[in-house]
């Protein structure tokens, strides 16, 4: 029954999709981009992903909206009517899109308990993870643990984008340079009820994130998902008083910091465990009894994540929105 | 059942596809980026699908669910690498745009195209 | 095998991706440079130790975490790897010795830091792919080493980089999230994203439609960021826009690595067992291979600016890789793996003294390059030496793999002369191209008469001649990476049936 | 006492649903901004009452209604909020409610 | 009866896209997105309650924020876009 609402939810999605390609007005297609991404979201969940739901509602709806806005703001919100090669792309899709949905007829069924996918590496995790590492969340631990290698990549994939928006738009600034850029990013300081009620929350978005980062082994979340939380807290604490307050609170040094110091505290980890003679990632050695030496490691590891993340995001977000024009 | 199943993938499909337009046919260079944006949500969609088993739930342990069948929790795995991957590449892209508009006045490709052959 | 050479193939990613995280923190002049140079050393001297123990045919396994291989991620190290491991380490170390004054006139002293760490994060992710055992994570470090790449091209003070890293970026975004989409196929056909356990699984499975949608996928992917003929729009620009040094590290390894990836999909996952695969070679690489030689080399002839020269030979010469590797033979094998080593020591040195250039002559079209080498003698001695490695003149190095190469088409029978004739009229061009810069370089007069005396880097000569000496050693004493290339394509071919 | 309250978040719940539906084709049937955001919030907050109350109902005393709890809670203080925030944006640049649109000059007085 | 709820809900996301789609101002559109995502938090706990997962209520929690935060972001985006008009307008004045 619940397929029906995926089903349901998905024909929602074709039809954002198709309005986003449609659409000449980029601050329409931003917020029809964060529909599509809250209908995925609802998808993933439905489909018994709650972490990446968690995820995906993060930073889809999140974390990007606030991004794409940023650059809207620094250039402009609508797009020129002309569509190139409009009759070669079309062909062009249509046809890799025929070719895709033949490829769809030989695939295992959907939610088929037998095929490849469920029955060759999968439930080795399920059925060793009480055993080798004892935590609830097995999402967490093939994260953390299994593959926590393509993890520590995924910290350095950040990191990358992180100094890479840096390098581009400059890690200073002008924040009140001038009079102007002042007074474009004062925030929303004359708007009483948003930043009553804002200032309200943000204490307790950033435990509910604290909450995310440290309940991860047990329910759906983690080192990123609460990067991602806890950033959005301090960005709406950015929106409400202005961007020069917020880099007061957190200097622009302190956030490249973070991003450094998370991933090398996840490196830092990995090489930790390599001193004490087990492979690189190998959390089995950094305690006397293996399993709670792999807890031991995952939170560090998460930790790891969760400061890595939430430094690069605020960095991207602050580069972008004190961007003097 | 099976036509319900193969709806997942054939939504994977046209959602690829339309985000592949947008890159490959649209001129503004955020639109571009939306469209890429687009692109990558459909291949979450498709790992998610295939990890996914009927009567299941989350690969979550709990003492509300005792024994029960558990979805592969591997391609979830996977995804949340590869949101990560598409948010920083999406937020890399931003930047560029950003520059391009400083230097070029425009974030049409037609329009910077004729500025460079000046 | 003592205990630190077990770790070796994870040292290999791990050092210069940690190191990244410190350099960025490093403000002081001249300090960021140092730490990565020193980095990057150490990383050369890994692959180094590395290529010494695989030289026989040897493969160093290494499970991360501790956990078996289909379950954790695994590294493997073999004779291929070892010898892509060698130049990608070797071309950002010798690049990096002779990068600080050509970069400190190119990037503001205070953007430095992001600079030289994105740098590093270039190199972890292109030597995470190559040690890689897992398709997924193969993904995950081909976005770290293309973001950082992103990074790196921006970073040109032309302000047309930005257009062509912006390309870059789509068109390698999209080649990565085909191979995605290709791996998630296979994952779905087989349950497994191991690159070993995927080739003993697929064979039963391999004549279903999402498998062969699956390689059609992860061909198209890692061709485009292979810039395979005709994929390799995004190429030219971003090459001639970069900073100089940029494009010489990046020219001597970064479309190799995917060209790797690639040969491993074929050889060790799909040609043993999907059906119709070697028509896919015959039909479809071996005449794109072709086309892309005679095209590359063709529209370099007519190119005004230097950078961009170099950039359309080397889709001609990636041409020559994929033609070998077409050819599914141990002698084609070897020669397009050897290809890959010689054209990076070829353009190695190219770029590096295009970067010579720049810094004296104000620009790189060959307008303003006039009567230069009679000017810069000794870096212009580099460039003929370079030069004719790239025609393939023997005495260097780029002979023995143009040798190689012709003498495994020979195999074919007649129409394999046709594809001589390609290689030795692709040749021809190659001498017109590189004239042409000679003809400027060395009997064209100043553009302005009166310029002052150029002032080179001593460290950049160093780094021009040694690469201009490898190509000349390498080319009479080809020995040790020949062997290598040669237990590589056995271990590629062992697979076939 | 069990039979009693699972009747009753029956009912919260269906009278939840008929409001989040009401309220959804308020906000595709009334004539302008102002009140589509009139009926938008009606279910943002009676609806989102109603539901939530009925599932913690469900839920019974566990950790579990707390959280619905505080969704509740949260939900109650943002989308009014949300709404103010809306209004005044569009009012500052210059969205007129419909009922001033619509009256002539002379009408106001 | 949690069917009915979570038809109603999705009946609703399907009215509030359609709204978002047609706008026609850009405020309607704001106002569908912000609508779409309550009812997303609406959703998801009929869901959880649905699949027997009351653990997974952290999710709507973490919707319900984000989508607050996303519509102040949209208003700070329209506030700084009028005021930096001003302020180009004046000095065009000068």
């Amino acid at each position: 029954m619940t397929v029906i609402f995926g089903v349901f939810l998905l024909t929602l999605l074709v039809i954002t999709a198709l309005a986003i390609v449609r659409t000449e007005n980029l601050f329409v297609a931003v917020m029809l981009m964060g529909i599509a991404s809250l209908l995925i979201a609802a998808n993933f969940f439905i489909l018994d992903a709650a972490d990446v739901a968690l995820t995906e509602a993060a930073v889809g709806a999140g974390i990007s909206t606030v991004l794409f806005l940023g650059a809207l703001a620094l250039t402009n919100a609508q797009e020129r009517s002309t569509t190139s090669r409009k009759l070669l792309s079309t062909i062009v899709v249509v046809a890799a899109t025929l070719v895709l949905i033949f490829a769809t007829f030989d695939k295992p069924e959907f939610g088929d308990p037998n095929s490849p996918v469920q029955t060759h590496v999968s439930p080795w995790y399920l059925e060793k993870t009480p055993e080798y590492i004892d935590i609830p969340n097995v999402v967490t631990a093939v994260l953390g643990s299994y593959r926590g290698y393509d993890t520590l990549g995924e910290v350095f994939v950040v990191f990358t984008a992180g100094i890479g928006v840096l390098f581009l738009l400059g890690a200073n600034p002008g924040v009140g340079a001038g009079q102007q850029a002042r007074e474009i990013n004062s925030g929303l300081r004359h708007h009483l009820i948003p930043r009553v009620v804002g200032r309200l929350l943000i204490p307790f978005i950033i435990l509910f994130g604290l909450y995310v980062q440290f309940h991860g082994e047990y329910g759906p979340g983690g080192g990123f998902q609460a990067g991602a939380i806890i950033a959005a807290g301090i960005i709406l604490y950015a929106l409400l008083e202005g961007e020069k307050r917020a880099l007061e609170v957190m200097p622009q040094k302190f956030l490249l910091g973070m991003m450094a110091a998370g991933g090398l505290i996840y490196g830092g980890v990995g090489v930790v465990c390599m001193v004490l003679g087990g492979n690189f990632l190998d959390y089995s050695v950094l305690s006397s009894n293996p399993v709670k030496g792999q807890q031991m490691g995952i939170i560090l590891i998460e930790a790891g994540v969760g400061i890595a993340v939430t430094g690069t995001l605020l960095s991207i977000f602050h580069a972008f929105a004190a961007r003097e024009r | 059942m099976k036509i319900l199943g193969l709806y997942y993938y054939w939504v994977f499909a046209i959602l690829l596809m339309t985000g592949f337009y947008a890159v490959i046919a649209k001129p503004n260079l955020i639109k571009k980026m939306i469209g890429l944006a687009l692109f990558q949500s459909a291949v979450f969609l498709l790992y998610i699908t295939m990890g996914h088993i009927v009567g299941g739930t989350a690969p979550i342990f709990s003492s509300v669910t005792g024994d029960t069948l558990y979805s592969n929790p591997l391609p979830q795995v996977l995804i949340l690498t590869a949101i990560v991957v598409g948010i920083s590449t999406t937020a890399l892209g931003l930047g560029i745009i950003v520059r391009i508009k400083e230097e070029y006045g425009s974030i049409e490709e037609d329009e910077i195209q004729e500025i460079d052959k000046q | 095998m003592n205990a630190l050479d077990a770790h070796l193939p994870a040292l290999q990613v791990v050092v210069p991706m940690l190191l990244s995280a410190i350099v960025v923190m490093l403000k002081p002049r001249g300090l960021a440079w140092a730490a990565t140079t020193a980095t990057s050393a150490v990383a050369f001297a890994i692959s180094i130790e590395l290529a010494r123990l695989t030289l026989d045919g040897a493969t160093i396994n290494y499970a991360m975490g501790g956990w078996p291989a289909p379950f954790g991620i695994a590294l493997g190290v073999d004779a291929f790897s070892a010898l892509v491991l060698l130049v990608v380490t070797g071309a950002s170390t010798v690049t990096l010795i002779g990068a600080r004054a050509s970069v400190d006139s190119e990037i503001a002293l205070e953007r430095q830091p992001f600079f030289y760490s994105a740098w590093l994060l270039a190199l972890a992710g292109l030597a995470g792919i190559v040690v890689a055992a897992d398709a997924f994570n193969i993904f995950v470090f081909m976005e770290i080493s293309s973001l950082a790449s992103y990074v790196l091209i921006a970073g040109g003070p032309d302000r047309r980089a930005l257009p062509a890293v912006f390309k870059y970026l789509i068109m390698g975004t999209i080649g990565a999230t085909f191979y995605l989409i290709g791996v998630g196929l296979i994952y779905m056909m087989t349950g497994t994203l191991n690159l070993a356990d995927m080739e003993l699984r697929i064979h039963e499975v391999a004549d279903q439609k999402p498998i062969l949608a699956a390689a059609g996928f992860i061909t198209v992917g890692l061709g485009l960021k292979a810039a395979v003929f005709p994929l390799h729009v995004w190429l030219p620009n971003a090459y001639a826009y970069a900073p100089h040094m940029v494009t010489a590290f990046l020219a001597a390894c970064a479309t190799k690595v995917s060209i790797y990836v690639l040969l491993r999909f074929d050889f060790f996952v799909f040609q043993e067992n999907l059906t119709g695969h070697a028509f896919q070679f015959s039909a479809f690489l071996l005449p794109l291979a072709l086309l892309g030689i005679l095209i590359g080399s063709g529209v370099a002839m007519f190119e005004k600016n230097l950078k961009r020269l170099f950039a359309f030979s080397s889709v001609a010469q990636i041409g020559y890789i994929i033609l070998g590797a077409s050819l599914v033979s141990v002698a084609g094998l070897t020669a397009s793996i050897l290809h890959i080593f010689n054209h990076a020591l070829a353009k190695g040195a190219l770029f590096l003294v295009a970067a010579a250039f720049a810094m004296n002559a104000g620009g790189l079209r060959l307008a303003d390059l006039g009567g230069i080498g009679k000017r810069m003698p000794w870096t212009f001695g580099a460039f003929v030496i370079a030069g004719l490695s790239l025609i393939g003149i023997p005495g260097t190095a780029g002979f023995i793999s143009k040798w190689y190469l012709i003498s495994a088409v020979m195999e074919l029978g007649v129409p394999g002369i046709a594809i001589i004739a390609v290689i030795i009229i692709s040749s021809l061009m190659a001498v017109v191209y590189i004239w042409r810069v000679v003809e400027v370089a060395w009997f064209g007069e100043p553009a302005e008469p009166g310029v002052a005396a150029p002032t080179i880097p001593p460290m950049l000569i160093a780094a021009i001649w040694i690469c201009a000496l490898a190509n000349l050693y390498f080319g009479i004493a080809p020995q040790l990476p020949a062997d290598l290339a040669g237990s590589a394509s056995q271990l590629l071919l062992d697979h076939l049936p | 006492m069990a039979m009693f309250l699972d009747v009753l978040s029956w009912i919260l719940l269906t009278l939840g649903g008929i409001s989040v539906l009401i309220g959804g084709l308020g906000a595709l049937r009334m004539p302008d901004l102002y009140t589509r955001m009139h009926a938008a919030s009606v279910t943002d907050s009676l609806g989102a009452i109603l539901v939530l109350t009925g599932a913690m109902l469900q839920a019974g005393l566990t950790l579990a209604t707390i959280k619905l709890a505080a969704i509740l809670l949260f939900l109650l203080l943002t989308s009014p909020t949300s709404s103010y925030a809306l209004a005044s944006a569009a009012l500052i640049a210059g969205t007129k409610p419909l009922s001033e649109r619509e009256q002539p000059e002379g009408g106001k007085q | 009866m949690y069917y009915a709820v979570t038809l109603a809900t999705l009946i609703t996301m399907g009215l509030a896209l359609v709204r978002a789609i047609m706008g026609p101002s850009v405020y309607d559109r704001v106002l569908a997105v912000n609508m779409f995502g309550t009812k997303t938090v609406l959703l998801l706990s009929v869901i959880a309650l649905l699949y027997g997962r009351p653990d997974f209520f952290d999710l709507a929690l973490a919707y319900a924020l984000i989508n607050f935060i996303g519509v102040l972001a949209v208003l700070e985006f329209f506030r700084s876009r009028a005021r930096r008009r001003e302020l180009e307008q004046q000095q065009a004045k000068q």
